[in-house]
């Protein structure tokens, strides 16, 4: 648990903020995981009780600056979004297993929905700069709510599509995903909403790609002691509740069970 | 490399206050401190122990441990209230072997940590086969009874309402278990001090209380309530007045000692539990929103003492009675 | 010339949301929206009646009148808690007569404005004494039995917490009360389910909930409990996920009307009531925070349902039941 | 119920500051009582949900401004004193019953102890202003908390005692109301601690003076609503509990009972 500085704040979409402060880690001594998440109090009233996760979306490694990307969604986030640059912000972490990288891929393809997107640029940096190719596939609701497009075009091709055509093509992610396209690729990962993860988990499983799901849960703890932000995966044949702010939110696509 | 590991570096600077005897006795010992954390809010202490050492801790009591494994109830088991939470984890856990095996000997490094077991169950058997297995094991200082655990159908809720049916309960435990039993009450009755008599008749050694209330949100939007299971424990600070009145109420009526808990956030919270009457506090909540709280209230109680001229931490137990 | 006058003018603009209905079917009369100001949070509604137009509320609820005058308890009365507040007042108020002379009279000049009369005592006979002398005035809507008052010694608290002696009540009152019926019961219950059937058994036309929780707050400065009564009645934000699902488990029992309260403090906090079954709601607490709530309550349900294609209040009642 | 801008918040003592605010209600048309109060809300959090009463000190009909003088006694004046110069302030108020001024007095004894001096400052303004003769004495527990000194001179003689004696006379506001002393004057204004007034008023009782007290009740609502602030006063020979908001907090001295 650190007391942070925000250093920059800034509205990048409708109702979306990047929101960038000082690591409560050491970047330079520890590194982070892309998929890690930092989980952040909004305020000290007890009225927002419970900290909210946030991936990490981007690091600065030299000013040891961390950035998240978040989209108000309730009174939490509009409270977070409130903050002015110098206020002290409550930071636990970075938390959790992110995505993990594999030394003999080629290539990765990224697979983000709307706020799944921010935990995406940090991976694609460490995959381009571990020298695979990326080539990443977003999907948003419209124009309004595109993010982070330039971020991910600076480590390889991106192909955005958008409910409502404003933006790339009409359709959704899983549109792009045909096994002609997919079968350039060694992995996938992917960060959305729960719908389509699942959409992404079965058709990738047809085309035999393997990947990794990042799963939301409401979370307490963020680390592991309240077992209250627990998903359903199958190990070795069996079916368990595993904790995702400990055990994730990063799975391997194979074993995330959806109901 | 994950963050939790690293968090471990920035604990709080540990203040020693000199002049302040924080040890508590309890049953037939000296806890160091009179704080531990409540069960369910802290695991088996693993994840804990990344961050401080536990030995700093007087006591830690873990995860209700039952008979058999338990995937607990779907998501979303949590729900944010004013100045509180809603859980329906329904006791999610590897079931007693797993805990006896893959848990509790990881705690026995920590030499100087009363180990408390929290159990629950279904059935009195469900109990009593969980207490005897316990009882096998040296190193667990006290067991817990949650029998008012309020998110698992027909589950331990009616021990934990029922005066005579608590009193079974007991009775059973009492003839297997070789450690002392600490029974946890439910505030939800309309009579804690009832079932507080009730329990030490029947032999509990110690009580503990408040587990949570039972609560409902619902999310407006979709029209159902929010958590999966319907309905939840609250805790934290919102319970906090409930529980110090039940903790006042209790200890005037019984002579066994009380573990008093139910929103705790502060040194002053603790104090505020002490002084109505508990011989030593849980806290639950608190370690999810500032998972050094257990630490940083037993310095904020030392330094409490130190500034109030209070020698001895149980000078302030009872303190509030007239 | 004092300030309350002057606030007057600035109540918030009424937004009349014109494609909604807000009225609500009560018993055999209609409310024209399901707010209204819960017992002993509105006073006898002539403060109030400087602020704003009393015929915009859905009703009101008076404070609790009894046989005799009463003092109240000794201050301190109030303490802040984390999202709530504690209340010891003890029931202070003029007696039925005086309440009939000098009170109730003003409020006949609100010609919209139903009028509940809350109903407290200490023995049936109190209480049967206050409804029969009410039941002489024709422009009392309904009563409101206070079973439910935790801050009386020896008082209306056994009545709230004992089906029996609730059913006893009711069946006295019922007799004598030329109004209907409100029972307004008690939290501090182990099954308010039992007590709701009971109610509804003996004849009670509709009943209210939640009254307040009881709790202490200790003043660790001083070493004792800051009220001076000891224990007070908890209300306010923190005791509103006790109170959803006790409406919502009563409605789910019961099919005589419920008046939902706890802790509201906006219209989505009134629409988590309705959803939970509710049929009014009544708001406390929320008043001393902001005396506008009321009707920047019934405000904001009707641009809630505006915004959600809601045409009439009444399609939220029990929404959130499977 | 007024949302109103800060426009000037200074430490004047040891944890006491002096808070001038836009007036809730337009002064030039309204007027306030000297010993009426401002009901406000420390933060819109949950945290502290209830308003906290503090007196009106001063007022600036040109600008249509009002000061508070408070002292940090717990959380809620602590949070108030973290407020800035621009923020708002939810403020009710003016409320309540203040000092009445009687047309045939000639001079008038006012009497405070801490924080119960500031509603004098308004008092003797206008005491001055109608033509009186103004004393005021005042007790503070030291030099540090000593305050409104000069504004009070500005209105007549002022007579200064502290507990330790590191301002003026050692020893207690009582100690200078002897007979002689108060013959002077036709009634007293007193405003301070419990057992300050009760004292005052048993001394003034035997001296014959009659006057006001300012009572100091926890408050909920404010408005008459709650009746959580009551005191016990006596009327035509009856006791009872009445509301210090609404029908104080000022009352004749002879009805106040204290137990
Ligand atoms: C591992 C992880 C990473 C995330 N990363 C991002 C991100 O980078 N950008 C982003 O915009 N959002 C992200 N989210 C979702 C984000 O945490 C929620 O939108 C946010 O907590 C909502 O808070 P609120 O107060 O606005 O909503 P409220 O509904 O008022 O929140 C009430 C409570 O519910 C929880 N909650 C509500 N919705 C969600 C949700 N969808 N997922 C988890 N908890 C929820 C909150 O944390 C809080 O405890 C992430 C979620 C997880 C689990
Ligand atoms: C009519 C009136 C006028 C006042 N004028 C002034 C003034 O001009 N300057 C000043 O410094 N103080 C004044 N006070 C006292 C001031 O209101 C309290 O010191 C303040 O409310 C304490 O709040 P807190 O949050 O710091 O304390 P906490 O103890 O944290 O407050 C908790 C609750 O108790 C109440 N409370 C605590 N102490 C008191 C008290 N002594 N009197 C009334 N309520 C209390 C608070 O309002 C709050 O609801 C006045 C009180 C009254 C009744
Ligand atoms: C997420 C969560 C899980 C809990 N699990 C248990 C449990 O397994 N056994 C038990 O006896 N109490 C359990 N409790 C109750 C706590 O131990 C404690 O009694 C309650 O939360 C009140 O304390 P607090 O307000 O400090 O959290 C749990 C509480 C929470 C919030
Ligand atoms: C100061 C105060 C006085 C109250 N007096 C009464 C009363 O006279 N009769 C009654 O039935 N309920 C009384 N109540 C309870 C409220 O009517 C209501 O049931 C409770 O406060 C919960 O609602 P809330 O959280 O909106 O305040 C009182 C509550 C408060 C805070
Ligand atoms: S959020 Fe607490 S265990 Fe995952
Ligand atoms: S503060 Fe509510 S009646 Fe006086």
């Amino acid at each position: 648990m650190s007391l942070v500085k925000i250093h920059s704040h800034t509205a990048i979409g409708s109702e979306i903020y990047e929101l960038t402060f000082v690591s409560p880690v050491d970047l330079q001594a520890v590194g982070c995981e892309p998929g890690q998440f930092l989980h952040i109090r909004v305020t000290d009233s007890f009225d927002f009780l419970l900290r909210r996760p946030l991936s990490l979306c981007k690091m600065d490694i030299e000013h040891n600056l961390v950035t998240v990307v978040y989209q108000v969604k309730g009174a939490g986030t509009k409270r977070l979004s409130e903050k002015q640059v110098g206020d002290v912000l409550d930071v636990l972490g970075p938390l959790g297993h992110g995505y993990p990288l594999h030394a003999l891929d080629r290539a990765a393809l990224l697979i983000g929905g709307g706020v799944g997107v921010p935990p995406l640029v940090e991976l694609a940096r460490q995959l381009q700069k571990a020298g695979k190719v990326v080539h990443t596939v977003v999907g948003f609701q419209s124009n309004q709510h595109a993010i982070l497009i330039s971020e991910l075009a600076a480590y390889g091709a991106v192909t955005v599509v958008t409910n409502d055509g404003s933006l790339g093509r009409k359709g959704l992610v899983t549109d792009e995903l045909t096994n002609d396209f997919c079968s350039s690729y060694d992995r996938y990962y992917a960060c959305g909403p729960t719908p389509m993860l699942q959409a992404v988990q079965q058709i990738l499983e047809k085309h035999k790609l393997p990947g990794y799901l990042s799963l939301e849960e409401r979370m307490g703890c963020g680390i592991g002691i309240c077992v209250g932000c627990v998903h359903k995966v199958s190990r070795d044949g069996q079916e368990m509740n595993v904790k995702t702010c400990k055990e994730g939110p990063v799975f391997a696509a194979q074993e995330v069970l959806f109901t | 490399m994950t963050g939790q590991e690293n968090t471990a570096n920035r604990e709080l600077p540990y203040r020693a206050i000199r002049n302040v005897d924080l040890t508590v006795p309890f049953l037939d010992m000296n806890f160091k401190n009179p704080v531990m954390p409540a069960s369910g809010c802290f695991s088996f202490g693993r994840e804990m122990a990344a961050l401080y050492d536990l030995n700093r801790l007087g006591a830690i009591v873990v995860k209700a441990t039952t008979l058999d494994e338990r995937q607990g109830n779907k998501t979303p088991r949590l729900a944010e209230t004013a100045a509180g939470m809603l859980n329906s984890i329904g006791l999610q856990n590897p079931g007693v072997e797993r805990v006896m095996s893959e848990e509790l000997p990881y705690l026995t490094q920590f030499n100087q940590l009363p180990v408390i077991v929290n159990v629950a169950g279904t059935a009195i058997e469900d109990y009593v086969m969980v207490v005897q297995r316990l009882s096998d094991m040296d190193s667990i200082t006290a067991i817990e009874l949650n029998i008012s655990c309020p998110n698992v159908k027909c589950g331990g809720i009616q021990f934990g309402t029922d005066p005579a049916m608590a009193q079974s309960m007991i009775r059973a435990i009492k003839e297997v278990a070789r450690m002392p039993v600490i029974v946890k009450l439910s505030p939800n009755v309309t009579d804690i001090v009832q079932m507080a008599v009730a329990c030490e008749e029947a032999g509990a050694d110690a009580l503990s209380l408040i587990n949570t209330l039972i609560g409902m949100q619902i999310d407006v939007e979709h029209k159902r309530p929010l958590l999966a299971n319907g309905v939840g424990g609250l805790s934290g600070p919102a319970v906090k007045p409930v529980a110090v009145r039940m903790v006042y109420e209790v200890t005037s009526a019984v002579s066994i000692p009380v573990i008093g808990m139910g929103g705790i956030m502060t040194g002053v919270d603790a104090i505020e539990f002490l002084m109505a009457g508990a011989s030593a506090v849980q806290v639950g909540t608190a370690n999810f929103v500032d998972p050094y709280a257990c630490i940083r209230i037993i310095d904020e109680l030392g330094a409490w003492c130190d500034a109030h001229g209070v020698r001895a931490v149980t000078e302030l137990i009872g303190a509030a009675k007239a």
